[in-house]
C-alpha cells in the first residue's frame, strides 16, 4: 500500500510541456472545427497548421531564453527534461514541418490532404517528436515514438497509392517489430539498474563498474537495432526506399530529416553516455555501422532509375555520414551533427520540393516511375530555371562549395580528424566522392541530353503553386547563402550543445 | 521449487525468440502482427516481473503503456489490413513487392 | 578602388554573367567580349598598380566568414599568383572573342563568365577553405562545358575530369582540416589562412636518420593528402588519364581554358600550399617525385607522337609540359620555382594557343585526324606561320616564352640532381620529335585530300586572336624581365620561409637560404603563443 | 663602334622582317633586292669593326638589354666583337651577302622567292648572334636559331617528302646536341655562377679536373651536332636536300663551321683538358677519313661537295683539338670561301642540268659554262690544297701541327685524306666538265647561269686564290687572343720534304682522277660493273649502312615503343585500372541491388539477422571484456580511440 503522495504543482513547472502541448491542442482545434463545419477547404487546416507551429516556435524560443539564464530544466515528474540539444531539434523539427505544410497547397489536388484529419494526425506526429527529444525517461520515449511512428504510417497510407499502401504496411510491420525491439531493450536495462531514466542507469552502471557489461551489450544491442531501424542504418534500412518511393516527394522529404533528427537525439542521450565509460564493444559495431551505412547506401544508390528513391538512398548514405558524430561524441562533433541536419534540411527538402512539383498525375508511357531519371534529360532546354535550381541542390548534397551542406560536411569531418578518427574521415571525404556520381548523373539527364520525353517543360512545374515555389525559394536561398547563416548557427549550437554538457 | 525471477525472464526470452521467429516464418499479414503482439507480450512479462523484484511501479507502469500501445498497433495495423485486403483481397506478404532494387 | 580590386576581380564575371540572362541571343557574344575585356583591362589595372618590389601580399582584403571555425575571406595577391590572374583574364577574352558560333551560345557565355570567377578566385584566395570553395566551384562550369558543347563521348568525358579531381579534392580537404587542427592545437585558434599556416612548424623526420613511416611525420601524411589533391589536377603521371578525354571531347574554347588556365591551379598550389607548409617533406618528395616528372616528360611526349588526332598531340604535350613545371617546382630555389611559375604562363599562352589553331581547322574540316590533311600549307600559309611559330614556341626554341621557363627550371632542377635533369633535358628532344612529326603531317606535302583543296585561310577575328598571342609569346620570350622580376623577388620569400622552417639537415642543405629578411603578412588572427 | 656592331648585327634582321611582309604573295625582285642590300651594309661595318680591331686591336664589348634575371642567375644580351668573333663576321657576312647575290639568280623562278629570302637573312642574323654573344646563353640562342633557319631551308620545298623528312632529321639531331650543349652551360652555370665568356674562363682554372673535363665534354656534344661529326652527321648529307645557295651558305661556310667556333671559343677550357682535345682530334682525323671515303664512289654532285665539307670540318677539329685553335680558325675561313665557291657553282651545273645531280650524266660542260668550269676547278684546286691556293696554307699548317705534336697516326691519317680529296674533287670535275657530253643522250639543253651571278661569285674566286696571303698578318691579329702555336719543324728538310710530299700527293691524285674520269668512253654505272659488285664500293654508297642501321634500331623502335606506351600502357593499364575502380562500385551496386527484393519478410528476417549479429557480437565482447587492453590494441588500427 503506497502513502498518497502530494506534489506542488509548481514543482510540477508544466511550462516545460508546453512546446508539445501546442501542437496537440491545434490538432484537436482543427478536429473541432471539422465536427462542426465539415466540407472546408483544406487551405484553411493548413493554416491553422501554420499558426499552430508558429505558436509552437514561440514557446521553445520561450524555453531557449530559460535554458540559457538557468540550464537544464526537468519538469513533470522529471520526465521532461529541456535541454540545449532538446530545444534545438524541437526547432529543426517544427521549422522543417513549417516548411512542409504549405507543400500541401499543391496544384494538382491529392486527396489526403483535403481530409482535416490528416493536419491533425501531422500536428499529433510533431507532438510526439517533440516529446521524444525533451525526455531520457525510455517510456516517454517509447509512447512518444509510437505516437509518431503511428501517425507517420497513417500519413503515409493517406497517399493512396497501391505503393503508398504497400509502403506503409511494410513501415508499419517493421516498426512494430522495432517497438519490440526497444521494449525488450528497455527492459534489460530496467533488469540490470531497476530504472528507466537514462542518466539514472548510467550513474548506476557507472556504480558498479559495468559489473555485468554482458547484458549491458545484450540491452544495448537491442536499443541499437530499434534505433538503428528508425534511422535506417545498415543493416536495418530495408523500409526507406520502399517507404520513401510509395510516399508522396513531400513527404519523403519530411521523413528523410524529421524523424531522424529526433532518434538521433535519443540515440545521443542513450548512447554517447556508454562510449564514454569505455564500451568499445558500442565504438566497433557503431563505427562499422556507419561505414556500411555509408558506403552501401553509397553503392545502391549509383544504380537507381528513379530520383527519389535514389535520393532515399542519398538520405541513408547522410544519416550515417552524421551518425559518426554519436561515435565521436566530443562537443564539435555534436554540434556538427545538427548543423549538417539543419543545413542537409535545407538542400533535402529542396530536392524533394522539386520532385514535388514536377509530380504529374498520370505517367507519361515511356517513364518508368514518378521521377526516373529519363523524365528529367534536357530539362535545361525546356526549364532552364527549375534544371538551375535542381542541379543546385544536387551539388549542394554532393557537398560541393560554397552550399549548405558543404558546411556541414567540413565540420563534421573536421570533429572527426580532432576527435582522432582519421581513417574514418577519409572514409567520410571518398563516401561523398562516390556520391558524386550519382547527384551528377541527375545534373548529365538535366543538362547534357536532348529531351526525351517531356518535349515541353511543362511536367516540370505541372504541380507548382505560388506557396510550393516560396517553399522552394527558401530553400535555394538557404542553400546558397548559407555562408552567411552557418557562423550564428555554429555559435548557436554549439554554446547549446556544450550547456547542456555534450 | 519457487518461481524465481529468473524463470520470468527465462519464459520472456522464449516467448521472445517464438515471437521473433513467427516473424520471420509468417507470410499472413494477420499472423504476423499476431507474433509481434507476442513479441511486445513476452516484454510485459519481463517487465512486471522485474517490477516485483525491485518492488517499484515503474515496470508496470511500462507494462500498461506497452499494452496500450499494443493496441493502438493493432488498431492501426487492422486498418492497413483491411485496405489491402479490400484492393488486392489477399493479406500474402509475398505479394506486396512492387517495389524493389 | 584598390582596397577591393581583387573581390572585384573575381566577383565582376560572375555578376556580369548573371545580368548576361537578360542580354538577348544574338548579341551575346559582343556582351560577352566586352565583360572579358573589363575584366582584362581590371587585371591589366591590377599589374600596373602592383608593386614589384615587393615580395609579401599585396591589396589584401579579409572579411569574416565563419570565424567560430576561422574561416575567413581572406585575397591577397603576390608576384607568384599576379601573372596567372592576368593570364586567366586576357584568356577568357581572347576566348569568348574567338568563339564561334554554337548552340545555346548564351548558356556557354554565361558559364565561361562563372568559370573566370572561380579561376582568379583560386589563384587570389589566401583561406585554404575558400581557395577549396573556388577550387571545387570551378570543375561545375567545366563540367557543362565539356558535357553540353563536347565532341560524341563528352558525357564520359566530363563525368570522369569532374570526379577524378572531385575525389583527389576531397582527400586535400581532410589534409586541410587536419592543417587547422595541427593549427589550432599549437595556438588555440581555428585559422584557415594560408599565411597563418606560414607560421606554424610541423613535426617531421629526417629522411636519412629518422623512421619516416612513423604516425607522428605528420607533415609526410599532410604532403602526400594535399599532393593527391593537387596530383590529379596538375595531372601529374599516372593520374593523368582524364585529360586526354576532356582534351579530346571538350570544345576548343574548353580545351583553351583547360590547358591555360584550369591546370596551372595544381602547379600554383604546390606553390602556394606543398612547399612552404611541408619544406622538409617536399624535400623528402623530391626525387620521387622528379622521377614521377621525368616520366611525364618522356612518356607523355612519347605517347604524344602515336597520336592521330592532332588536339591528342597538343593534349598530350601539355601534360608533358607540366612535368618540367613540376621538375622546375621542386628545384626548391629560386632559379626553379620562378622558371615554373614563368612556363606555367608560357605553357598557358603557347597551349592555349595552339588548341585554338586546331579548333581553326576543326571547324573548317570537323576533324582532328591528321591523315586528313597535309599540305595545308599551299592553302593556309598564315595559319601555317602562326602554327609554326607557337610549335617552335612550344619545342621550347630560344627568344620564345617557353626556353625562358624551361631553361630556369631545368637550371633550378640541375643544381638538385645532375643525371635527372639530363633526363628531363631530353624534353626539348621528344618535343621535338612529335611536334616536327605532326606539323609536318599536317602541313608538308601534297595537298592530296580534295577537301582541302579550298580550305579559306584564317579569317580577321581569328587573327584577331591569335595574333596577341603570338606577340606575347615572342615579346615575353625576349623581354621577361616585367614578369620575371616580381616572381622572382616573391619566390625568393618563399623560398627563405622554406629554409627557415626546415627542421631537418637535409632540407636546410637542400634549400638555399636567401640573404634577405622577408615578411610574412600577419592576418587578424591571434598571434601563435 | 657600337653603332656599327648594332647594324652589322642586326641589319640582317632587317632585310628578313622586310621579307617576311611579302612572304605570302607572289614573287617580288625588292623582297630579295633589300635584304641582299642590307647584308652589304652588315659587311661593310663588319669590314669596319674588322679595321678598328687590326689598328687599334681593342674588343668592342656592349650588354644591350638583361634577358633573364632571377636568384642568382643573370643573363644579359651581351655582343662583343673581338679578333676571333670578327672573323667569324667578315666570313659569315661577305659568303652571306655574295649567296643573297647569287640566289636572287637561282631563285628566279620560285614561287616562294619572298620568303626564301626571309629565311636565308634570318639565318645569317642568328648566326651573327652566334658569334657576337658574350655569353653562352646568347650563343645557344643563335646556336638554336641557325638550327630552326636550316629547318626552314632545308624544308623549303614543303611539298617534297624528302626535303621536309631531311628538315626535321637535321632539327632533331641538332636537338639531340643541343641538350649536350645545354648540359655544359649548366654545368658552366653551376661551377662558376655565371655564364658570361670572360668570367667563366676567369674562374675555370680554379675548378677540379673531372668536372672541366666533363664541361669539354657536353659542349663538344653540342659542337658535334651542329658541325655533323661521326655519329652525328647523317643529316648533313641529307639536308642537300634544300635549294643550293642553302647548302653553300649554311651547310658548308657557316653553320657548320659553329661547332669549331665553339671549340676555338672555348680554348681556355680545352687548352686545361688536352685529352679531351686529343679525342677531338682523332675524332676530326677519323671523321676526314670517313667522309673523304664515301665521298669517292657517291653519285651525287651535291652529296660528294657535302662529304667532303664534312671531311675538311674533321680536318679544323684535328686542328683545334690539338690546341692549334688559330690555324683552325684560319682554316675555316678558306674553307669557307672555295667551299661556297664550289656549291654555288654546283649550283649553276644544276641549273644547267635540270636539277640533275648525277655527274655521270653530265660530261663535256666546259665548253657551254667556260665561267663556272674555271671557278669550280679553281675552288678544287683550292679544296685540294695545291700551292699558292688557299687550301694550301691552311692545310699545310694543319698537317705541321699534327706532325710537330707527335700525332704521327693522326698526321698520316689526315695526309692521305689529303690524296683522297684532291681525287674526288677532280673526280667530279673530270665528269662534269670534261669527257663527251653524255647529258645529251638525256635530251638536256645546258646553258650558263646570269653573269651577275658570276659576277657576284667572283670575290669568292679571288679570296679562294689570295686567301692563303692573310696567313702572317691574320696570325697577328688573332694571337692576341688565341695561345700563339708557331710550329718549327725541327729541320728545314723535313719541312720541305713534306711539303712537296703532299704536294706530290694531291697532284698525282688530280692526275689519276683526270686519267680515270676524264675519258670520252665514260657509261653511267648501272651496278653492272665490277667495280660495283665489290663489298667495298657497296658500303661505301651506302654510307656505311648507317642511316639504315639508324632507321633499324632507333626510329623504328621509338615508334612501335610510342604506340605501344599509348595503347598499351596508357589506355590498357593506366586508364583502365581508374575506370576499373569506379566501375566496381557500380557493378557491385548492380550485383548487390537484390538484396533489396522488396519483399517484406525478407526485410524482416534482415533485421533479426541484424540483431543476431549484434548479440553474437555482444557476446563475444563479453569474454573478451575480461582484458580490453589487447582490444585498444587491436582496434588503434582503426583509429578507434
Amino acid at each position: 500500500m503506497l502513502e498518497p503522495i502530494n506534489i506542488s504543482l509548481e514543482s510540477l513547472n508544466l511550462t516545460t510541456l508546453s512546446p508539445m502541448i501546442i501542437p496537440v491542442i491545434g490538432a484537436l482545434l482543427i478536429l473541432i472545427i471539422d465536427i462542426i463545419k465539415g466540407g472546408l477547404d483544406k487551405t484553411l487546416y493548413v493554416m491553422i497548421t501554420i499558426l499552430v507551429l508558429l505558436l509552437n516556435i514561440g514557446a521553445i524560443v520561450e524555453s531557449v531564453g530559460v535554458f540559457t539564464s538557468d540550464g537544464t530544466i526537468m519538469g513533470v515528474f522529471d520526465l521532461v527534461m529541456v535541454d540545449g540539444i532538446a530545444i534545438i531539434a524541437q526547432l529543426i523539427i517544427v521549422v522543417v514541418s513549417l516548411l512542409f505544410v504549405p507543400l500541401a497547397l499543391s496544384h494538382k489536388r491529392f486527396h489526403e490532404f483535403s481530409y482535416p484529419e490528416f493536419f491533425a494526425i501531422f500536428l499529433f506526429m510533431i507532438s510526439g517528436f517533440e516529446f521524444m527529444v525533451t525526455t531520457d525517461n525510455l517510456i516517454l520515449i517509447f509512447v512518444s515514438l509510437e505516437t509518431a511512428s503511428l501517425a507517420l504510417y497513417t500519413l503515409i497510407a493517406m497517399h493512396n497509392r497501391d505503393k503508398s499502401f504497400e509502403a506503409a504496411v511494410k513501415y508499419f510491420t517493421l516498426g512494430a517489430l522495432a517497438a519490440g525491439f526497444f521494449s525488450f531493450g528497455s527492459m534489460v536495462f530496467y533488469a540490470l539498474t531497476g530504472s528507466i531514466e537514462i542518466n539514472q542507469i548510467s550513474e548506476v552502471l557507472a556504480g558498479n563498474g559495468y559489473a555485468d557489461i554482458g547484458f549491458v551489450l545484450v540491452g544495448t544491442a537491442f536499443l541499437l537495432a530499434a534505433l538503428g531501424f528508425k534511422l535506417s542504418l545498415v543493416p536495418f534500412h530495408a523500409w526507406a526506399p520502399d517507404v520513401y518511393e510509395g510516399s508522396s516527394a513531400a513527404m519523403a522529404g519530411y521523413m528523410s530529416i524529421v524523424p531522424r533528427i529526433a532518434m538521433f537525439v535519443v540515440a545521443m542521450r542513450m548512447f554517447e553516455f556508454l562510449i564514454h565509460s569505455g564500451v568499445v564493444w558500442l565504438e566497433v559495431v557503431l563505427y562499422i555501422i556507419i561505414v556500411l551505412t555509408m558506403t552501401i547506401a553509397n553503392i545502391w544508390a549509383l544504380v537507381q532509375t528513379d530520383v527519389k528513391r535514389m535520393l532515399a538512398y542519398s538520405s541513408i548514405s547522410h544519416t550515417g555520414f552524421v551518425m559518426s558524430a554519436i561515435l565521436i561524441g566530443t562537443t564539435q562533433s555534436n554540434s556538427a551533427l545538427f548543423i549538417y541536419w539543419i543545413l542537409f534540411s535545407f538542400t533535402n527538402l529542396g530536392a524533394f520540393s522539386m520532385l514535388w512539383i514536377s509530380r504529374q498525375k498520370h505517367l507519361h508511357k515511356d517513364q518508368s516511375s514518378d521521377h526516373s531519371f529519363n523524365k528529367f534529360s534536357g530539362m535545361i532546354q525546356t526549364s532552364p530555371t527549375a534544371a538551375v535550381i535542381m542541379a543546385l541542390f544536387m551539388l549542394s548534397l554532393a557537398g560541393l562549395p560554397p552550399f549548405a551542406v558543404f558546411w556541414g560536411k567540413i565540420y563534421m569531418i573536421s570533429s572527426a580528424v580532432t576527435g582522432g578518427y582519421t581513417v574514418l574521415a577519409f572514409i567520410m571525404a571518398l563516401n561523398s566522392a562516390i556520391a558524386g556520381y550519382y547527384y551528377l548523373k541527375l545534373i548529365v539527364y538535366m543538362f547534357m541530353k536532348e529531351p526525351e520525353i517531356n518535349k515541353d517543360g511543362t511536367a516540370f512545374v505541372s504541380n507548382a503553386t505560388l506557396p510550393l515555389k516560396t517553399i522552394i525559394g527558401f530553400a535555394v536561398v538557404g542553400t546558397i547563402f548559407s555562408f552567411i547563416i552557418v557562423n550564428p548557427i555554429l555559435e548557436f549550437v554549439t554554446a547549446l550543445v556544450y550547456k547542456s554538457g555534450y | 521449487m519457487d518461481i524465481g525471477l529468473n524463470h520470468y525472464l527465462v519464459l520472456s526470452t522464449i516467448l521472445f525468440s517464438i515471437g521473433l521467429v513467427g516473424v520471420m516464418r509468417r507470410k499472413n499479414l494477420l499472423m504476423l502482427f499476431l507474433a509481434t503482439e507476442i513479441l511486445l507480450n513476452s516484454v510485459n512479462i519481463a517487465f512486471v516481473a522485474i517490477s516485483h523484484y525491485y518492488g517499484d511501479l515503474t515496470g508496470q507502469m511500462f507494462a500498461f503503456f506497452v499494452i496500450a500501445i499494443a493496441a493502438s498497433e493493432v488498431a492501426v495495423g487492422l486498418g492497413l489490413l483491411i485496405v489491402w485486403h479490400k484492393r488486392h483481397n489477399n493479406i500474402d506478404l509475398d505479394t506486396m513487392s512492387s517495389m524493389r532494387g | 578602388m584598390l582596397d577591393h580590386i581583387l573581390s572585384i576581380l573575381i566577383f565582376f564575371p560572375a555578376l556580369a554573367g548573371i545580368f548576361g540572362l537578360g542580354v538577348a541571343k544574338d548579341s551575346m557574344r559582343a556582351y560577352g567580349t566586352a565583360v572579358a575585356f573589363i575584366e582584362f583591362a581590371l587585371s591589366l589595372f591590377l599589374w600596373f598598380s602592383f608593386d614589384p618590389t615587393v615580395s609579401g601580399m599585396q591589396f589584401m582584403e579579409e572579411l569574416p566568414l565563419v570565424p567560430a571555425f576561422g574561416i575567413n575571406y581572406i585575397l591577397g595577391v603576390d608576384g607568384i599568383s599576379l601573372f596567372i590572374v592576368v593570364l586567366a583574364a586576357f584568356f577568357t577574352f581572347i576566348g569568348i572573342a574567338s568563339l564561334s558560333d554554337t548552340k545555346n551560345i548564351k548558356n556557354l557565355i554565361i558559364t565561361l563568365l562563372f568559370l573566370q570567377m572561380t579561376m582568379v578566385g583560386v589563384f587570389l584566395a589566401l583561406d585554404a577553405i575558400v581557395f577549396y570553395l573556388f577550387w571545387e566551384l570551378s570543375l561545375v562550369p567545366m563540367l557543362y562545358i565539356i558535357g553540353a558543347w563536347g565532341g560524341p563521348k563528352r558525357i564520359y568525358a566530363s563525368v570522369k575530369f569532374f570526379l577524378y579531381t572531385f575525389t583527389g579534392s576531397l582527400v586535400m580537404l581532410v589534409g586541410i582540416l587536419f592543417m587547422a587542427y595541427f593549427y589550432y592545437q599549437a595556438t588555440g585558434v581555428w585559422s584557415f589562412a594560408i599565411l597563418d599556416w606560414y607560421r606554424l612548424i610541423l613535426p617531421a623526420e629526417d629522411l636519412l636518420t629518422g623512421d619516416i613511416w612513423h604516425m607522428g611525420n605528420y607533415q609526410m601524411w599532410l604532403f602526400l593528402a594535399f599532393f593527391m589533391g593537387f596530383a590529379i589536377k596538375v595531372p601529374m603521371f599516372p593520374f593523368h588519364t582524364w585529360l586526354p578525354y576532356a582534351h579530346g571531347q571538350a570544345p576548343t574554347i574548353g580545351s583553351v581554358i583547360l590547358a591555360a588556365i584550369l591546370l596551372k591551379m595544381g602547379t600554383y598550389a604546390l606553390i602556394r600550399f606543398l612547399l612552404p607548409l611541408f619544406p622538409d617533406a617536399s624535400v623528402m618528395f623530391m626525387f620521387p617525385i622528379a622521377i614521377l616528372a621525368i616520366i611525364m616528360i618522356i612518356y607523355t611526349a612519347m605517347v604524344a607522337y602515336a597520336q592521330e588526332d592532332v588536339k591528342q598531340v597538343v593534349a598530350y604535350s601539355s601534360v608533358s609540359h607540366m612535368g618540367v613545371i613540376v621538375l622546375g617546382t621542386f628545384a626548391l630555389n629560386v632559379e626553379g620555382i620562378s622558371g615554373s611559375i614563368f612556363l606555367m604562363i608560357g605553357h598557358g599562352v603557347v597551349s592555349g594557343a595552339l588548341f585554338l589553331l586546331v579548333g581553326v581547322i576543326y571547324d573548317r574540316r570537323d576533324t582532328k585526324m591528321m591523315k586528313d590533311f597535309g599540305g595545308l600549307a599551299h592553302v593556309m600559309p598564315r595559319y601555317a606561320t602562326i602554327f609554326g611559330i607557337m610549335m617552335m614556341a612550344s619545342v621550347g626554341l630560344p627568344l620564345t616564352i617557353n626556353f625562358v621557363g624551361e631553361f630556369l627550371s631545368l637550371l633550378g632542377f640541375y643544381q638538385q640532381s645532375h643525371i635527372l635533369t639530363i633526363f628531363a633535358g631530353t624534353a626539348i628532344i621528344v618535343g621535338a620529335i612529335y611536334m616536327l612529326s605532326a606539323y609536318k603531317k599536317m602541313f608538308f606535302g601534297e595537298l592530296t585530300n580534295e577537301k582541302n583543296k579550298n580550305l579559306p585561310d584564317l579569317n580577321k577575328r581569328e587573327l584577331f586572336a591569335l595574333v596577341p598571342l603570338v606577340v606575347v609569346a615572342i615579346w615575353l620570350g625576349i623581354y621577361p624581365k616585367p614578369l620575371l622580376t616580381p616572381i622572382s623577388n616573391s619566390v625568393e620569400s618563399v623560398v627563405q620561409l622554406m629554409h627557415d622552417k626546415a627542421t631537418t639537415d637535409e632540407a636546410k642543405r637542400r634549400i638555399p637560404s636567401i640573404a634577405q629578411e622577408i615578411i610574412i603578412t600577419k592576418t587578424s588572427t591571434k598571434e601563435m603563443h | 663602334m657600337e653603332i656599327f656592331l648594332y647594324t652589322a648585327l642586326f641589319s640582317p634582321l632587317l632585310g628578313s622582317l622586310f621579307a617576311t611582309l611579302f612572304a605570302a604573295k607572289p614573287k617580288l625582285l625588292i623582297a630579295g633586292i633589300v635584304p641582299t642590300l642590307l647584308l652589304g651594309v652588315s659587311f661593310i661595318s663588319s669590314s669596319v669593326l674588322l679595321a678598328h680591331i687590326l689598328s687599334t686591336g681593342q674588343v668592342v664589348h656592349v650588354e644591350m638589354m638583361t634577358w633573364m634575371e632571377a636568384g642568382d642567375l643573370y643573363i644579359p644580351f651581351g655582343f662583343v666583337v673581338d679578333q676571333i668573333s670578327v672573323t667569324m663576321m667578315m666570313v659569315v657576312t661577305l659568303v652571306s651577302t655574295v649567296v643573297h647575290i647569287y640566289a636572287i639568280g637561282y631563285m628566279d623562278h620560285d614561287k616562294s622567292f619572298n620568303r626564301f629570302f626571309a629565311w636565308l637573312s634570318a639565318f645569317v642574323f642568328s648566326m651573327l648572334i652566334l658569334v657576337m654573344s658574350d655569353n653562352f646563353a646568347g650563343l645557344f640562342i643563335g646556336w638554336e636559331g641557325v638550327g630552326l633557319c636550316s629547318w626552314g631551308l632545308i624544308g623549303f620545298w614543303y611539298y617534297k617528302e624528302s626535303a621536309t623528312w631531311a628538315a626535321n632529321e637535321a632539327f632533331i639531331m641538332n636537338r639531340i646536341a643541343d641538350l649536350g650543349m645545354l648540359v655544359g652551360i649548366f654545368l658552366i652555370y653551376s661551377n662558376t655562377g655565371t655564364l658570361q665568356y670572360t668570367e667563366a674562363f676567369a674562374a675555370l682554372p680554379s675548378l677540379d679536373n673531372e668536372t672541366l673535363t666533363w664541361m669539354g665534354i657536353f659542349l663538344f656534344i653540342g659542337a658535334m651536332g651542329k658541325s655533323a661529326q661521326f655519329p652525328l652527321h647523317t643529316w648533313l648529307a641529307d639536308a642537300m636536300e634544300g635549294p643550293t645557295p642553302v647548302s653553300a651558305l649554311i651547310h658548308a661556310a657557316t653553320m657548320v663551321t659553329a661547332g669549331v667556333y665553339l671549340v676555338i671559343r672555348a680554348n681556355p677550357l680545352y687548352d686545361l683538358i688536352p685529352q679531351v682535345g686529343l679525342f677531338i682530334a682523332s675524332l676530326g682525323a677519323f671523321v676526314a677519313i670517313f667522309a673523304a671515303s664515301m665521298a669517292l664512289v657517291n653519285r651525287d654532285m651535291k652529296k660528294i661537295i657535302a662529304y667532303s665539307t664534312l671531311s675538311q670540318l674533321g680536318y679544323m677539329f684535328a686542328a683545334a683539338g690539338l690546341g692549334a685553335y688559330w690555324v683552325a680558325l684560319f682554316h675555316l675561313m678558306a674553307h669557307a670561301f672555295f667551299k661556297a665557291l664550289l656549291f654555288l657553282g654546283a649550283g649553276n651545273v644544276m641549273h644547267a642540268m635540270d636539277n640533275e645531280l648525277d655527274p655521270f650524266k653530265m660530261g663535256g660542260l666546259k665548253k657551254t659554262m667556260r665561267g663556272t668550269f674555271i671557278m669550280m676547278t679553281v675552288a678544287s684546286i683550292a679544296l685540294a690544297g695545291i700551292f699558292p691556293l688557299a687550301g694550301f696554307f691552311s692545310k699545310d699548317l694543319i698537317l705541321e701541327a699534327a706532325f710537330v705534336n707527335h700525332h704521327y697516326i693522326i698526321y698520316s691519317v689526315l695526309l692521305f685524306t689529303a690524296g683522297l680529296t684532291a681525287f674526288y674533287s677532280f673526280r667530279l670535275i673530270a665528269l662534269i666538265f670534261h669527257g663527251e657530253q653524255r647529258y645529251k643522250i638525256f635530251g638536256i639543253h645546258p646553258h650558263e647561269a646570269y653573269k651577275f651571278m658570276l659576277v657576284g661569285m667572283s670575290p669568292l674566286l679571288l679570296l679562294a686564290i689570295i686567301a692563303g696571303s692573310f696567313k702572317m698578318p691574320y696570325y697577328e691579329m688573332v694571337t692576341a687572343l688565341l695561345p700563339a702555336t708557331e710550329y718549327h719543324v725541327h729541320s728545314v728538310a723535313v719541312y720541305w720534304a713534306m711539303t712537296i710530299g703532299t704536294q706530290l700527293l694531291a697532284a698525282s691524285a688530280i692526275l689519276f682522277a683526270y686519267k680515270k674520269y676524264a675519258r670520252n668512253n665514260i657509261k653511267v654505272p648501272d651496278g653492272s660493273s665490277a667495280v660495283e659488285q665489290t663489298f667495298v664500293y657497296k658500303l661505301l654508297i651506302n654510307q656505311y649502312y648507317i642511316p639504315l642501321i639508324y632507321e633499324e634500331c632507333l626510329i623504328k623502335p621509338y615508334r612501335t615503343l610510342s604506340r605501344v606506351f599509348w595503347k598499351e600502357i596508357d589506355q590498357k593499364i593506366i586508364d583502365a585500372s581508374v575506370d576499373g575502380i569506379a566501375n566496381r562500385f557500380y557493378s557491385t551496386g548492380e550485383a548487390t541491388r537484390d538484396m533489396q527484393s522488396g519483399n517484406l519478410s525478407t526485410m524482416l528476417k534482415w533485421m533479426v539477422a541484424g540483431l543476431v549479429v549484434l548479440l553474437s557480437l555482444a557476446v563475444v565482447f563479453a569474454f573478451a571484456a575480461s582484458h580490453p587492453d589487447d582490444i585498444k590494441l587491436l582496434l588503434s588500427g582503426l583509429g578507434v580511440q
